[in-house]
């Protein structure tokens, strides 16, 4: 049962005022992409055993989503962040690895600006 | 011997008040306990000493323990609504006039048919029924399976409705403290001191633990430590509260019992409580062990620690004339302990070598016979115990010495309750010269921030006697015993019991090592050992101990099962709690629900919405109601309760863009004033809700979605705005409960709205259809939509929800002389069908895309994008061999089954009938008087004419041709009047 | 069934207005549209028959006299006509209980996951009861619980039972 | 060859257990053989739980493949094989669901005269609630399309079910029972003797199960597979077999790709036993419960999945109460049963529901998972399927409709349309 913090009203909600909408970050693929990456964006996971990011929205509460890095493995929550984030922050990724100092980002770069609307239906 | 039973001891008793005496039946037999009796220790002081019949053997058994943990004295307990099987006898407190009877047992406890499997156990070891029953295949299902499906199970099953009532209740503290014995209360008191918010939770109506029993002046010590934390205002001391699990992030579920077995306190029974810790110190205590030996199963052979329980706080006797067996000295205890109650004490007979604390010299001091380096042989006595046999433990079992006695009080060591601090993955470590697990602060169970979550204290940690805060005398180390004697025989270990319940013995955890059931997993689940109803918390450690000698492999390699919430069995009606009746779900009602009720609707449920199927007139049935309904509609006017649609606003300088990306249809372009039909399609390309939009001004539009989709569509909505397109401006509201929505349909729909009066011009001019209107209506102020979901001229109005009821109310007058009648969702699913509109859940189902619809022309081909669209150009969206939507007319005048599939040639690879289409929506139409229906067929409209079949069992091969599925008004003329 | 843990009082002629609006931008605005403060996050400003409860970061509800809602409501609209903002009269869309009496915080700890008790003064609170959405601010000794309109009987009837006498959560 | 594992622990008989008790079971021999893996087999197996354990099984019965390893990090059957419900049952609505199932079911039926160990199969019955109109319509069509996939079920009617079950309340205020979905054939079998049952027989083919033996990584070159790094060693490997439920993820990243799975906990309780009260095996979906009676006399209840990726086997706490206080509103009898244990297991939930049996993009691994929370009843039928599949390098009839490259292509084999869910 767990509780995460939700960096939009600051409250401490349980899970049962959250509702779980899965892997964070995910690219959306529209018309124009590959039968590769449309798949790819729809269904592979990483599913990881260990440190994740995922959505959630504050259902019961006040409705934003947020994101939030978890170990899947023991539940321990490194912290919750905004869902306008096209990557986990910085301050996220340190929060991560101060304690798992072995976990790396399998991102590569976080891009200077967020996905804009129109880059998406050109 | 006294009037409160014949092993009721004249003094002592701390809990008891004699003073108030309570009878109780037992089996049929009036029996008579006192006030803080258990139904266990009321029982012993009657004598009835025998209890209840084991699981497999059907042996007589009576209580091993004197509390939580006990394995054998399970009742049934109350009657009708109020029965309950398996009622833990040591924990239960008596009330007055309660009705018990034993389990497992026929015709009588003391005559019992199965235990004539008592006398096969030689065939009967762990696991004999995955050998057998294997030949012939029937006999297992018809003969074999019957037979141990009877022969099983302990109490009787329930056959009512529960009587009582239950609640729940949420708790938070930055401590909850798990245990009221002397360790919880004092690291209650020092966190308390802090000004942390402490709440302690104590299983029993009595604090103190162990150590008003076990200690000279522990009852003072314990009420000190109570008259400190009373006077903290910020420490919750709770009695009757069993703490049965921690889950993560410190979620702890409690049991605390309000009214257990009182029926007359009128109010709930019990309470769960759902407490989220800060951190939680488990204060559980230490548990007894048996020890196996031989016949250490029979009646009177009890833990050592039950015995001076029994005696000390209920004033009761389990025996006149003991023998202790133990491995240690606080066995010794109880020696004291019975001396001092004027019991007489036959013989200590100690496995270690020598025995040379404190309480053995004290108890040798009262010149009871100390017998070291002894061992039990075997009990003599089958329902009871007359003596015991005694042999060196070092040896095999030869016996040197009968000594009589009625009692045995037994004592394999102690085991710290670490369930609690292992729930939610706290690991253990093995103690070899205290032979216990007991937690590992290394590996602790983490909570939501990494740290610990939990801190075990006291005897929980191992600490057993709690010396720092008890002043408790020291003891000699004990020996660990997990055989008895050592070089038992092979023979007797077919006697000595692991799980009293279940019939495990130590024969039946080697027999498992023996055949490869290695794993301590696989011991258990091929024994059954510890799965009885006390879960193993007197057998496992024996149990595991013995895997591990069988296996020649240490303790610690073999391991423990995993210990699973709850501590004790928990009652389902309290998980279950307030949500039974009318609280079971809440019940979503539309402000006309009053009218529905009282005019006499046949409800459906529609997610949580009532909504009315039909409305029934006396001795009509809801099928001749429903076309009476949508006759009077296609002849004149009727009322539909519309209000559970979802409405939703969506605006925002982006809206349009936002709206056309929702919708395959364009959004955007709708003028103010207008309404347009579209779908909504998941990312997946299936379409999961359609309905109306109207454009409200220049930058806001009103959505409608289906019933059941007004709340997922709008977090579908806030889903993408929040998520993915986040710096668009546009913002939704769902406003679905704001409005009262009334349809109102029918040829004379504009005649009866007139006659309302208001300001909004509605003729076919002003309010043209697909058009929409704001203004006043019957004093009420309302928006009105020309859309038609029956084909009829229609007109949908929205008022203000809480004046719906008056809205239609005012309608129902004003239509009388129209012969205006409400109609349900029935009639409303009938004549959508009539006029071939798709419903979403009938020619949907998760599986459909709007091509397959032929809703083409709902699919803007001008947009780049819509949620859905990549989706559906992959290459089996796209494909021509899609089953698509078409009308079907029954050949032979029969309705066609719902759901039905039209057969196609020959079988597939898998043998399987090849299909070439499902019925979706099919119905007798009362407005052509003929059936009708809507199927998905293989190119199906490119096969106007053709006759399917769809074979149906038991009936003659339905028939049926493809036509248009637009069967009434197809010119749409009626809509438009 | 008479209740003993706190009385329970359906509120029938509260009158709601939503706004969603930048309430950074748009404070001053709304502030001076509708006589109230503007709230802090999780909090309500009240003066007088009026609330301004924050809802989210960019969302209010100003509670008030339902005689008074629509022209509140138009007040706001023009005051934010500039502005991204949504407006709306929800005065229909909710039930709304008043929950008094010394235990009227045990009554919600039997209904609430949120620790409401330890909520300020002014706090405001969205969270759930039993199986529905709420919204739960302070008002005297006790506290206003607004629901959704279709699910008020059900609200009523768990508001009802947990207040059951003889349900005291005190230790006993 | 023979199948039958009578060479090396002897034939399992009445007269077995007769001789035995007059030596007091001195003689009975292990159920299977726990030895060092050897260096190099023509396949691993990843997993020894019921799904790996009867690939293997028909690997070696249909398909004379015996020189096999099925390696397993922790004790045979301790995934969800051990953690399951048990229920049995083969009324599925779409045709590869119900080939797969029926299949299974089908050698369900003589599996402990196959095995020679009585996995306790009971098709006692079990019914699928009608409590909706909704769900009247997708029974209704499911009993059509059984029909013709030729697995028999009947629709019954809220007498007949109140007949069969009399502890059942059919008039609930708020969901009455309408009707059902029933399969006389379907009922359970004891979990653990099915994962037991497959392994004394593998182990009697010869086939080395070993224990306790983690995978840490997948040796691949040129897109083949080459071997699997273990705790126990390196093992050599024709063919690889990954057959671990809900850590298929976890092993597919080792090989170097992704599967369309989440990995949930999902929950189940049992009562105290009480003496035999339901007969059949239950399923409300509705109210999202089920329920069958255990030959222990417990009452097994399973319920809802959390909505997030967890590999705990720990559920949360909610579900229990979800699920608890459904089955009550129609079996108000149980509110006075005692819950006597709960527990979770991880399962993997695909992007629609159904499982996946398919090549990989390496050469000769291929998967098994993703059977979420219906994956015991599918054993038999998923090891015959995944046997054929391996061997043979490319799938049978049963296994053709659940590749991979349904995904990529659209298309899904949806249960959910009919039933709710897939249990």
């Amino acid at each position: 049962m767990l509780t995460l913090t939700c960096p939009y009203c600051g409250n401490a909600a349980e899970e049962t005022e959250l509702a779980p909408g899965g892997e964070a970050h995910l690219k959306r693929f529209g018309p124009g992409s590959s039968d590769e990456q449309f798949e790819d964006y729809l269904f592979a996971r990483k599913n990881p055993k260990g440190v994740h990011f995922e959505r959630w929205r504050h259902a019961y509460g006040c409705g934003k989503w947020f994101l939030a890095a978890r170990d899947t493995v023991t539940l321990e929550v490194f912290g919750t962040y905004k869902a306008q984030t096209p990557n986990p922050t910085p301050e996220i990724v340190a929060a991560v690895q101060a304690k798992r100092p072995n976990w790396t980002p399998d991102w590569t770069s976080t891009p200077a600006t967020t996905t804009s609307a129109e880059s998406l239906t050109e | 011997m006294s009037d409160n039973g014949p092993f009721r001891l004249s003094r002592g008793g701390r809990l008891i008040d004699r003073a108030y005496q309570l009878p109780f039946r037992f089996d049929g037999r009036q029996m008579r306990g006192v006030q803080g009796d258990t139904i266990a220790s009321a029982l012993l002081a009657n004598g009835q000493l025998m209890m209840g019949r084991s699981f497999k053997y059907h042996r007589p058994r009576g209580p091993v323990a004197s509390g939580a943990e006990e394995p054998n004295a399970l009742l049934g307990l109350g009657q009708g609504g109020r029965f309950e099987p398996n009622q833990r006898a040591t924990t239960t407190p008596l009330v007055g006039g309660m009705v018990t009877t034993s389990q497992n047992c026929w015709p009588s406890l003391n005559f019992d048919i199965g235990a004539v499997n008592n006398k096969l156990y030689r065939f009967l070891p762990a696991g004999f029924y995955y050998k057998t029953f294997i030949h012939p295949r029937p006999a297992w299902k018809h003969l074999f399976e019957p037979i141990i499906r009877r022969s099983a199970g302990l109490g009787k099953a329930p056959t009512e409705g529960d009587l009582d009532t239950y609640e729940q209740a949420y708790g938070h503290a930055d401590l909850v403290v798990v245990g009221g014995g002397i360790a919880g209360l004092t690291a209650a008191l020092e966190a308390g001191r802090t000004g942390k918010t402490v709440t302690l939770l104590e299983q029993t109506p009595q604090f103190g633990g162990r150590t008003p029993t076990d200690h000279a002046d522990g009852q003072a010590r314990i009420d000190a430590l109570l008259a400190e934390l009373h006077a903290l205002p910020n420490v919750t001391l709770r009695r009757n509260t069993m703490a049965t699990g921690l889950y993560d992030h410190g979620y702890l579920i409690a049991r605390e019992a309000l009214a257990d077995h009182d029926p007359n306190a009128g109010i709930p029974r019990q309470r769960l409580w759902r407490i989220r810790a800060g951190h939680v110190v488990v204060a559980s205590g230490a548990l007894e062990r048996p020890l196996s030996f031989a016949g250490n199963d029979v009646p009177g052979v009890i833990l050592a620690s039950a015995v001076r329980d029994f005696v000390d706080l209920y004033g009761v006797a389990p025996g006149r004339n003991l023998v202790v067996v133990t491995n240690n000295d606080d066995a010794y205890r109880t020696a004291l302990t019975a001396l001092d109650a004027g019991l007489a004490v036959a013989a200590v007979i100690d496995a270690r070598p020598t025995a040379q604390g404190a309480l053995p010299e004290a108890v040798r001091a009262r010149g009871v016979r100390v017998l070291t380096g002894s061992a039990v042989a075997g009990i003599k006595g089958g329902q009871a115990v007359e003596g015991v046999k005694l042999c060196a433990h070092s040896g095999s079992g030869d016996v040197t010495e009968v000594i009589a006695a009625d009692c045995v009080a037994m004592s394999g060591g102690w085991s710290p309750v670490v369930h609690l601090w292992s729930h939610c993955g706290g690991k253990l470590s093995w103690s070899e010269d205290r032979a216990m697990f007991y937690p590992d602060l290394a590996r602790p169970p983490t909570g939501a921030d990494g740290a610990a979550m939990a801190t075990p204290l006291g005897a929980a940690a191992g600490d057993l006697t709690v010396a720092e805060v008890t002043g408790a005398v020291a003891e000699q180390p004990l020996l660990p015993v997990w055989v008895m004697p050592v070089n038992a025989t092979r023979k007797m270990k077919f006697k000595m019991w692991l799980d009293f319940q279940n019939d495990v013995k130590v024969s039946d955890v080697e027999l498992a090592a023996q055949e490869g059931y290695q794993s301590v997993e696989h011991t258990k689940r091929y024994t059954t050992l510890g799965m009885a109803t006390d879960q193993g918390k007197v057998s496992n450690i024996n149990g595991l101990a013995v895997l591990s000698k069988a296996l020649n492999q240490p303790i610690p390699a073999t391991g423990t099962t995993t210990f699973r919430p709850p501590y004790t069995p928990l009652t389902l009606g309290t998980i279950g709690a307030e949500a039974r009746g009318e609280l079971f779900q809440p019940l979503r009602k539309t402000d006309i629900h009053g009218w529905h009720e009282s005019n006499g609707a046949f409800f459906e449920p529609v997610g949580h919405w009532r909504r009315p199927y039909c409305y029934p007139k006396a001795g009509e049935s809801h099928h001749d109601a429903v076309a009476r309904e949508i006759r009077a509609v296609r002849a004149s006017v009727g009322t539909l309760d519309a209000s559970t649609l979802g409405k939703i606003i969506v605006k925002g300088p982006d809206a349009g863009k936002f709206l056309d990306m929702m919708y395959t249809g364009l959004m955007s372009t709708l003028p103010v004033g207008k309404c347009r039909y579209g779908l909504i399609c998941n990312e997946n390309g299936f379409l999961v809700d359609d309905g109306v939009a109207a454009r409200l001004s220049e930058d806001t539009w009103l959505v409608h979605t289906t019933t059941g989709g007004a709340d997922r569509m709008h977090a579908h909505m806030e889903d993408w705005l929040q998520c993915e397109w986040w710096d668009w401006k546009v913002y939704t509201a769902n406003v679905t409960e704001q409005w009262s929505q009334v349809a109102v349909v029918g040829p004379k729909a504009r005649v009866l709205l007139e006659r309302l009066g208001g300001t909004i011009d509605l003729s076919a001019e002003a309010l043209p259809f697909m058009g929409w209107a704001e203004g006043e209506i019957a004093g009420i102020p309302a928006r009105i939509f020309r859309i038609s979901f029956s084909g009829e001229l229609s007109f949908e109005v929205a008022v203000p929800a809480k004046r719906g009821r008056e809205f239609w109310e005012k309608l129902h007058e004003a239509g009388r002389d129209l012969g205006i009648t409400p109609y349900g969702t029935e009639a409303m699913h009938i004549m959508r069908a009539e006029k071939g509109f798709i419903m979403i859940g009938d020619e949907t189902d998760g599986t459909v895309i709007p091509q397959d619809l032929g809703m083409s022309w709902a699919i803007s081909k001008k947009k780049p994008d819509y949620i859905g669209k990549r989706a559906q150009e992959r290459s089996f969206m796209s494909s021509p061999e899609r089953w698509k939507l078409v009308g079907l007319e029954s050949v032979d005048g029969r309705v066609l089954p719902d759901g039905v599939y039209a057969v196609a040639e020959g079988s597939n690879a898998n043998g399987q009938r090849n299909t070439q289409g499902r019925v979706t929506s099919t119905y007798m139409s009362p407005t052509l008087n003929r059936p009708i229906a809507m199927g998905l067929v293989l190119h199906g409209p490119n096969r106007m004419g053709e006759v399917l079949e769809f074979p149906v069992q038991g009936a003659e091969t339905y028939k049926a041709r493809i036509v248009d599925p637009v069967f009434y008004d197809k010119e749409g003329s009626r809509a438009n009047g | 069934m008479a209740e003993a843990l706190a009385k329970i009082t359906e509120l029938k002629d509260l009158g709601m207005v939503q706004i969603r609006a930048d309430l950074v931008r748009a404070g001053d605005a709304i502030a001076a549209a509708t006589g109230l403060a503007m709230p802090a996050a999780n909090a309500t400003v009240t003066d007088g028959a009026r609330t301004l409860c924050w809802m989210s970061p960019d969302e209010l509800l100003l509670v008030l006299p339902k005689a008074e809602a629509r022209e509140a409501t138009q007040a706001l609209a023009d005051a934010l006509s500039t502005e991204h903002a949504l407006v709306l009269d929800v005065s229909d869309m909710r039930a709304a209980f008043a929950i008094e009496g010394a235990r009227a915080a045990q009554a919600l700890a039997k209904l609430c996951p949120a620790d409401i008790a330890a909520m300020p003064a002014d706090g405001i609170r969205r969270t759930r009861a039993a199986q529905v959405a709420c919204g739960i601010w302070r008002r005297g000794e006790g506290f206003v619980l607004i629901g959704f309109r279709s699910v008020g009987d059900y609200i009523g009837g768990l508001l009802r039972g947990a207040a059951r006498p003889g349900t005291e959560l005190d230790p006993r | 060859m023979s199948a039958s594992p009578t060479n090396s622990t002897g034939k399992y008989s009445v007269f077995a257990i007769a001789r035995e008790a007059m030596r007091l079971h001195s003689g009975w021999k292990r159920a299977w053989q726990s030895p060092e893996p050897k260096k190099k087999y023509k396949v691993v197996i990843i997993g020894a739980g019921g799904h790996g354990l009867a690939t293997a099984y028909y690997l070696g019965k249909n398909h004379g493949i015996t020189d096999i390893a099925i390696i397993e990090k922790g004790w045979l059957g301790g995934g969800n094989t051990g953690r399951n419900t048990t229920i049995i049952r083969s009324n599925y609505l779409q045709d590869p669901s119900a080939a797969i199932f029926d299949k299974a079911l089908k050698l369900y039926e003589g599996l402990s005269q196959d095995l020679n160990y009585n996995v306790m199969f009971s098709p006692r019955g079990l019914l699928m609630l009608a409590q909706t109109e909704h769900e009247i319509r997708g029974y209704k069509r499911t009993v059509y399309a059984n029909q013709l996939q030729g697995v028999a079920t009947d629709w019954v009617s809220p007498q007949q079910i109140k007949e069969m079950l009399p502890i059942i309340n059919i008039d609930g205020p708020r969901y009455p029972v309408l009707g059902g979905l029933y399969q006389a054939r379907g009922g359970t079998a004891r979990h653990d003797a099915v994962a037991w049952g497959y392994a004394r027989a593998c182990s009697a083919m010869g086939m080395d199960i070993i224990q306790n033996c983690e995978v840490t990584g997948v040796e691949t070159a040129n897109g083949q597979v080459k071997a699997v790094n273990t705790g126990k060693g390196r093992i050599e490997c024709d063919k690889l077999a990954i057959v671990v439920a809900g850590h298929s993820s976890v092993v597919a990243e080792m090989a170097g790709f992704r599967l369309p799975i989440e990995s949930v906990a999902l929950q189940a309780l049992v009562s105290e036993p009480i003496k035999p009260c339901c007969d059949l095996v239950i399923m409300a979906n509705t109210v999202h419960g089920y329920l069958s009676q255990s030959d222990k006399g417990e009452m097994v209840i399973g319920g809802g999945t959390d909505g997030f990726n967890n590999y705990s086997q720990r559920g949360s706490w909610q579900h229990v109460e979800e699920t608890v206080r459904a089955l009550i509103e129609t079996f108000p009898m149980l509110s006075r049963l005692k819950m006597l244990r709960q527990w979770g297991g991880i399962v993997d939930m695909t992007g629609d529901r159904s499982p996946i049996l398919s090549s990989t993009p390496v050469g000769n691994i291929f998967v098994n998972c993703g059977w979420g929370t219906g994956g015991f009843k599918a054993i038999p039928g998923s090891g015959w399927a995944m046997a054929e599949l391996v061997a043979n390098g490319r799938p049978g009839p049963l296994a053709a409709e659940f590749g991979l490259n349904r995904f990529r292509e659209g298309r899904f084999i949806d249960e959910s349309v009919a039933a709710g869910v897939a249990h």
